[in-house]
């Protein structure tokens, strides 16, 4: 389908779960994204980092629980996931709040490896720089 | 009294600052759905909620707090957490009701 | 005691819409009564029947359907805002020469004026938005 | 209509016009809500006092210009409107970037007079304190 | 240059609805390629065949069908952000048991392949939201 | 380089500071719809947007300024109105466009 070309995507999530759909739609593309063999990375800055917090239960909102989904994207292929320090810190927040996403590196006999790269404000603008397609939610 | 509901994150926009900056003394804020961010302890804005609570008494909708994997213990003192029916209980004790959209 | 609710998101894209039906079904359990539930802005698409979401989810315009059977709700949807937006009844179908109306089961087309009684009318008006 | 009963209805405008649509169909609500005996109010709060601005020329982004309007709500009896001063003086705003809303008070000759109220944060607070029914949008 | 763009927010209610219009109008007029305009979550509303605004604004949908028409473009509305939302083609109301279809001359409905085909073959992605 | 566009009010979200917080030096910004006011003259923003002027280089959307009563000559020195043709122009001119929702 990629018809040969490969290209650095990024997927920008900047926003909260749950108040507004975007964090649910932007995974159902990152879902169907993975299988057109293109560099595919995800950045959780400012309230996107919350996509990622830990224990997420939304039985008594009456909505889907889509956290789950994270963990699986390693499945896909999809392991960088891209967390800003800053954003965490400005929200008392440290990886130990956030799930744990692994994935199993098929090139180091299935070792699981962590999909979450922490990354400065400084590294995250640099490794945006890097990308060809940016898709905003 | 007001019921002033906020349902904004506090670090995207200017929503629970603005209610802070209007709510009378004695009035009541209900932070909901992800406007629940703001009732955290340990974040940059937890020094001026926790301020505010000399003035207003807050509430937090719980069912929101579970959703976004947010411990109750993790709340700031002084926060009240609030179901559902709670937040009912509040529209119907204030005598009006102000949402900060 | 007796509530008015104004709605100003759409379904799914806003938790706007869900907040405000959990609301008012905890205000009815309660045994409040509801005066009416006002869809304005792009919450006039909380009214499409030709919603489909995904059997996993909840259904955000059967669950008003239901609701408003249960307990005999107004639910009330802005004509202007609707009609912006492609939520049209019968006579608005007709009227504006269109091949299909798309009001759900409970719901009904009027005018701001009833967003206006319910705020006279309720004891309170309660907003949920973006 | 209003069976005799008159409430204070307080239109709470937060946002800037024309990115969204809520200033437009807050108007909207405002001209029916005149036909009600009530006693209605505008607070132009934050972004909100972006509403009033002078020279508001949409032909470049094909809007309608609904700026004109807050001129004739005085005919129809809507004649406070609240603009609060610290939300200008954060935007770099006085009264003389707003538009020059006027109404034709009937008890006094139909003299003309300023729809606008320039009130600080305080003063807005406590007349937010007075109403009973408050839309926002 | 092939540009590709996408849509998150639907017509009146967020200005990125009129902006992706205009940007694309522009990149027309200038010579350039448009791809594929990609219609995403609230986007989708964007291509309701029954919205009727008033006659003094814009017709958001119909001023796309037009460019269409005019340029020969590839609208295409995600299917899963139309289902939750209440658009449907003649094909989607079958499978779903809906009484009418609504989508607009001009659009088309197809899958989220179709948005990251589009970043492939284009030189650049503009996204337009909220 | 990356051209990135901010269509949100800085008084309202924090979606422009943030854009300047990762935009390397170089690289564009283009303020458009509610974004427009963020290009204004003797605001509280306005010495954030000037700094980072030193850095980066500012657009704003003439037809936005229009729409908003925004005279260009209260638009800060060195900012650069363009119109839609000249956003077409910048997002060819740039690699990649960021948006900054």
């Amino acid at each position: 389908m990629s018809e040969g070309k490969i290209k650095q995507f990024l997927y920008l999530n900047r926003k909260a779960p749950y108040g507004t759909v975007y964090a649910l739609e932007s995974l159902e593309v990152v879902l169907i994204a993975a299988a057109f063999d293109q560099d595919v990375s995800l950045a959780f800055v400012d309230d996107g980092v919350y996509q990622l917090a830990k224990g997420q239960d939304t039985k008594a909102v009456e909505m889907k629980n889509f956290s789950p989904v994270y963990n699986a994207l390693g499945d896909y292929g999809i392991t960088k996931l891209y967390v800003e320090k800053e954003s965490l810190d400005e929200r008392g927040l440290t990886l130990d709040d956030l799930m744990n996403v692994i994935y199993e590196d098929e090139n180091d006999d299935y070792a699981e490896k962590p999909s979450i790269r922490l990354v400065s404000r400084a590294e995250m603008a640099a490794m945006m720089e890097t990308q060809d397609i940016v898709l905003s939610f | 009294m007001i019921l002033h509901t906020v349902n904004k994150s506090p670090f995207e926009r200017n929503a629970l600052n603005s209610c802070l900056g209007h709510a009378e003394a004695g009035s009541a804020v209900l932070m909901i759905e992800d406007g629940v961010y703001g009732a955290m302890a340990g974040t940059q804005v937890s020094a001026t909620v926790s301020a505010a609570l000399a003035n207003v008494k807050v509430y937090v909708l719980g069912p929101d707090l579970a959703a976004r994997g947010i411990a109750e213990n993790k709340v700031l003192a002084g926060i009240q957490v609030v179901d559902y029916g709670g937040f009912v209980d509040l529209v119907a004790a204030n005598s009006t009701v102000q949402a900060w959209l | 005691m007796k509530f008015a609710i104004q709605i100003n998101e759409g379904p799914y894209q806003h938790q706007a819409a869900d907040t405000a039906y959990l609301f008012t079904k905890a205000a009815l359990e309660k045994g409040h009564e509801i005066f009416r539930v006002f869809f304005y802005h792009d919450g006039v698409n909380n009214a499409s029947s030709l919603t489909a979401p995904p059997q996993d989810d909840r259904n955000v315009t059967q669950r008003w359907s239901a609701l408003a059977k249960q307990y005999n709700l107004d639910l009330v949807v802005c004509v202007a805002a609707a009609l912006r937006r492609g939520i049209i009844d019968d006579n608005e179908a007709k009227r504006n020469g269109k091949s299909a109306s798309n009001v759900a089961e409970g719901f009904r087309i009027s005018g701001l004026g009833q967003l206006i009684e319910a705020g006279i009318q309720a004891d309170r008006l309660v907003v949920f938005g973006d």
